[in-house]
């Protein structure tokens, strides 16, 4: 099995894995690993690797994985090789929507319709659970659409705006 | 002493609180917003009454129905925890006239105190520095630039009635001043209903550091070793310990008599903590006084052995103090990490959710004191915090090291939460140092780097381990299974 | 120091050992038998290796294998915990042998200290109270019977290579003597390949009283206060204490020096625990010295505030010991209960199986050292420990309200456990006053009554609800659900 | 609903449970209680009962109910009298097999074949998890069969012996 991973600081690895008598063999770029795996409940996995034991709670939603290791978090988004569905095609101008995560007021905009956003560039601020939270462009691009006005209150769900995204030359 | 105490808070708090009441065989009663109605603090509590719908103001702030049901089950006694109404002066007014005891100071104290400029004067009164700045209130902004440039700029321009990091503004130049003046006081107006606003040098990387204080109704005042609490995020606290990386005997005494001037001058009963900016040649000033339970009282307690919750139902009960200053003394060193439900990876945007699963730390010199079970849920309505691990051990560094390893032991899945960055300051030089300041933290998150270590080739190991075995059950045996299914592995 | 450290052990007090090893900075390895690859020893472990099967002569007691990964993983030090090899001479030798520190006594102590009959006579040579009886074995039954009467009746009759509980016999009468000599001396040579007996008087109603020492090899050893292990069923401690409620500081010093002497004539070294019989006019009589850390530990650490595992760390890796006797205070009251997967309403019969649901006790106090957790098995192989919970407080009545507080707050579903005997303990009379002895526990469990409150009722209930509701699925989320299916109950 | 109700020492109620529009009207034996029920998961539940909180976990094998309620444990047998299938009939002669819970080793032998017994009596012992652990008789009778011999290791599962439960009068 051939699978890609993309690290939330944009970083890609390509992992294979295959099965053989005594465990599993991993060839993380270009890096082998001869691992032992055993699944527990509640998303609890342990990983045998060489005397060394991983002990990590792994959660997913579709293909975004939150690894949960020695109190630190990673967040790694998997791509099956072999069950490739076509990417969002850059090379076509695409509009990326950004939703509100949990419900609270808008208090500020800080870009306007049709400015140009840096990838991570603040967009707005959201109040929600007493702090202020800075809702940030996803992608480069341009704002091209602006869904709410300051002092609006937003529900769950709710797209804040979008972000066109430019073809790639 | 009370045989029915009802707790008017939530989370951990509430969970604390109730703690304490099952020990000293006191009936202990929750209340619980809509949201709340399988909240840790109903299920650890003998009694439980619904108040109300999820937002605070519809039910933890509802001041009357919370008397109602006290009045209705019985209770003779209101712990308000922190936050909420624990600082509502009209709220303890209303308890008393309903006979029931507020666990708390009296109202009288609480007022004086929950403005800047009164407890400003009554630091003065106790002869407690406070720091350089306008007398009292500042009326316009002639006064304001007159002050601002006796005292030297940066200053900060404070709203009299603000508290807790909210209602203030560092001014850096007396053009800021000019343009910050009346937003600031018409923010005043709208925030706390008071535009007054006054002006308080701005001290250069102080020190946040506290001493907690307790006093019973017969005048005796026991004040406590002291708490750094200077890391802090946007002005809010993240992480405490005691006793103080700078504190000597001479300090902490110093320190601890001038607080127990200060409450005997306001009349304070109660437990209470007198909040100083300290600077880097060690003088204090007066900063507020903080008249209820603080978060980060175990921290105290860790190095004392004494039990604050109780020594309030005690002193709330009309009992004296069953200590004296002799009998408090500092042993070890104790450190609190606050555990947020919120994406240290990603700007700390709040992160609240189901908690599909849960693993504590625990062993030798660890408490966690948490709000929250295994399929609980943190609701988007209040406070994000989910739980305080607090750790003690012989000497501070020994206690740092505990402190990574418990953080280490700890398992949420299914929301994001403060944990990695809490992690990275266990092992930051100037933590590490005990070079502390409040702006830190700020310092910390603009510096930090990943480490370099092998951690995420493990992640991505068990990650696609994880996806390469989906489907596939977990072991429920590993008695019978181990030798089957784990080192085979099927395609 | 060592970098690297093998926990020959499993559940608690691997987790106990290797939690202080993250602590110091050391790599902890762990071993594993097949059915306790997912065990909480493994997870906490930074290394774990497999050693075999189940049974513990084929893993946890094969000396050679653990030998083996120990120097494949390059691991400098063994730490045996309790149980399995650690009070093994022999393997302590082969440790030396292989040139990897054994973290505990010399094996020349071990020897002396294992076997009664010259322990006792160690003792005697370091002036330390024995219990009356003959000097040393007892060759015939005509011998026996002279010391018997002369030492007057009930005497205990036991095995010299006997020890923790097992190899004795308690002989009210010469009758009793006469049929007793041969299986005793046959059961001896069975268990113990060592058919050696010898007497002792029989106290009425003892307390078991114990003394923990560490010692450097530099001749400094230094004693703890008192631990009181008078909770016993069938000569195993199920709850101990320190102080003992009946010590005072003069007798603390007393039993200290006696078990420093004891040590210091042994030639003792690391951590060990001298135990003592008390009778009712406050002697003490040497009964053992069990020359490894004991189950029991915590509660020692509580009340001095040190850190026993990395006292044993250091001592071994040769450093002097960092603290003197001086530095030894006694604060408040510790209480440990040892949790047993038994089930305590019928007969403790064991309860193996796979912990369903678990939430564990935490908060203000309360210490829990857990060798399991949600999903984990406890396997029939091994000891059937669980947990210890060990609780601080100021005082001992508070210390007791406060382990009934942490037991109340234990939920273990899919094994029985003996938490709810532990409960009832806390609230029995004679432990509340402090009037312990080795045999309370049987007349407890004799006079035991099923107390009367409404609480079956409560169980009633909710066993039917969950009944009514079977094939409901549980809340995910109240933020929605509360009002639209709580209130609300379908057909 | 009706249920039957067994405990542990022997007693048994009856319970009668309604749903109404607030919540559950519930009469034991002859108290009537109005309570409110909340499934949580991992079989976790909270009863609300007149203010007073229940927070029980339940577990059920079958009929038989354990509640872990403050630290104490309740067994229970629930039987739902709608479904009864029709019960052992005790006033013909039954045989009920004991087997072991447990892996372990039976050690001595205390009762022979033929032997009557009462209630609870002590019929054999078995060594497991280093502690000797008496298998009593479940119910008042004959011992009809001893399936096992000393010394004999035995798995959990396996049949032990047989009680002959004689016709009722």
């Amino acid at each position: 099995m051939k699978l890609e991973a993309r690290l939330l600081n944009g970083e890609s690895h390509s992992i294979q894995l295959q099965s053989k008598r005594e465990g599993v063999e991993i060839l993380l770029d270009d890096r082998r690993f001869s691992v032992r795996f055993l699944k527990l409940n509640g998303s609890r996995c342990l990983v045998y690797s060489d005397g060394k034991v991983i002990d990590a709670l792994v959660h997913h939603e579709g293909p975004q994985y939150t690894v949960l290791l020695n109190g630190r978090a990673y967040y790694i988004e998997l791509t099956d090789r072999r069950l490739t569905r076509p990417l969002p095609d850059d090379s076509k101008g695409t509009h990326q929507p950004v939703k509100a995560q949990m419900p609270g007021r808008v208090v500020r905009l800080l870009k306007s319709q049709g400015e140009p956003v840096e990838r991570n560039a603040a967009v707005l601020v959201i109040e929600a659970m007493k702090m202020q939270n800075e809702i940030r462009s996803p992608r480069q691009g341009f704002v091209s659409q602006i869904a709410v006005r300051e002092g609006e209150s937003v529900a769950a769900g709710q797209l804040l705006f979008e972000i066109r995204v430019e073809p790639q030359p | 002493m009370f045989d029915k105490i009802l707790v008017a808070n939530r989370g951990e708090i509430a969970v604390r609180v109730l703690r304490s009441c099952r020990e000293m065989g006191i009936c202990g009663v929750a209340i619980y917003s809509d949201v709340d109605c399988a909240g840790l603090h109903v299920r650890k509590a003998d009694e439980a009454y619904p108040i109300g719908a999820a937002p605070a103001r519809e039910s933890y702030l509802c001041a009357d129905r919370i008397i109602d049901v006290a009045r209705r089950c019985g209770a003779q006694a209101i712990h308000p925890g922190y936050g909420f109404l624990a600082e509502n002066a009209e709220f303890a007014d209303q308890c008393l006239r309903e006979g029931i005891t507020f666990i708390g100071p009296p109202s009288g104290a609480m007022r004086l105190l929950g403005e800047k400029i009164p407890a400003r004067q009554i630091a003065r009164d106790a002869a407690v520095p406070t720091i350089p700045g306008s007398q009292g209130a500042v009326a316009d902004l002639p006064t304001a630039r007159s002050v601002a440039s006796q005292i030297g700029y940066p200053v900060m321009l404070k709203a009299s009635a603000g508290g807790g990091g909210k209602g203030l503004r560092l001014i850096q130049s007396e053009v800021e001043l000019q343009q910050s003046w009346e937003i600031t006081q018409a923010e005043a107006a709208a925030s706390f209903k008071d535009p007054t606003v006054f002006l308080e040098k701005c001290l250069r990387r102080p020190r946040h550091i506290e001493i907690q204080v307790i006093a019973d109704r017969y005048g005796k005042v026991i004040y406590f070793p002291e708490r750094e609490c200077s890391l802090q995020r946007r002005h809010q606290k993240i992480v405490e310990e005691s006793p103080s990386p700078i504190a000597d005997a001479v300090l902490r005494r110093k320190m601890g008599e001038a607080a127990v001037r200060l409450a005997t001058v306001a009349g304070y009963q109660n437990a209470g903590t007198v909040e100083f900016l300290v600077d880097e040649q060690h003088n204090f000033y007066f900063l507020e006084m903080n008249t209820r339970l603080q978060v980060e009282h175990p921290v105290t307690e860790m190095v004392t052995g004494l039990d604050l919750v109780r020594l309030q139902l005690l002193a709330a009960a009309g009992e004296k103090l069953p200590i004296d200053q002799k009998d408090i003394q500092l042993r070890g060193h104790a450190v609190e990490c606050r555990v947020y439900a919120e994406d240290a990876e990603s700007g700390f945007a709040p992160s609240p959710g189901r908690i599909d699963a849960l693993e504590e730390p625990a062993g030798p010199g660890v408490r966690v004191d948490s709000g929250v079970y295994q399929g609980a849920e943190i609701p988007v309505y209040y406070d994000p915090i989910i739980s305080k691990v607090i750790v003690w051990d012989s000497h501070r560094e020994q206690a740092l090291a505990r402190m990574s390893r418990a953080l280490s032991e700890y398992r949420i899945a299914g929301i994001r939460t403060s944990i990695p960055f809490l992690q990275s300051l266990m092992k930051d030089r100037d933590v590490m140092a005990g070079d502390l300041h409040t702006v830190l933290v700020a310092e910390i998150l603009a510096r930090e780097q990943r480490e370099h270590d092998d951690s995420w080739q493990h992640a991505l190991i068990a990650a696609s381990l994880m996806y390469h075995h989906r489907g596939r059950v977990p072991i429920q045996s590993p008695l019978n299974r181990w030798r089957l299914s784990v080192w085979e592995d099927e395609r």
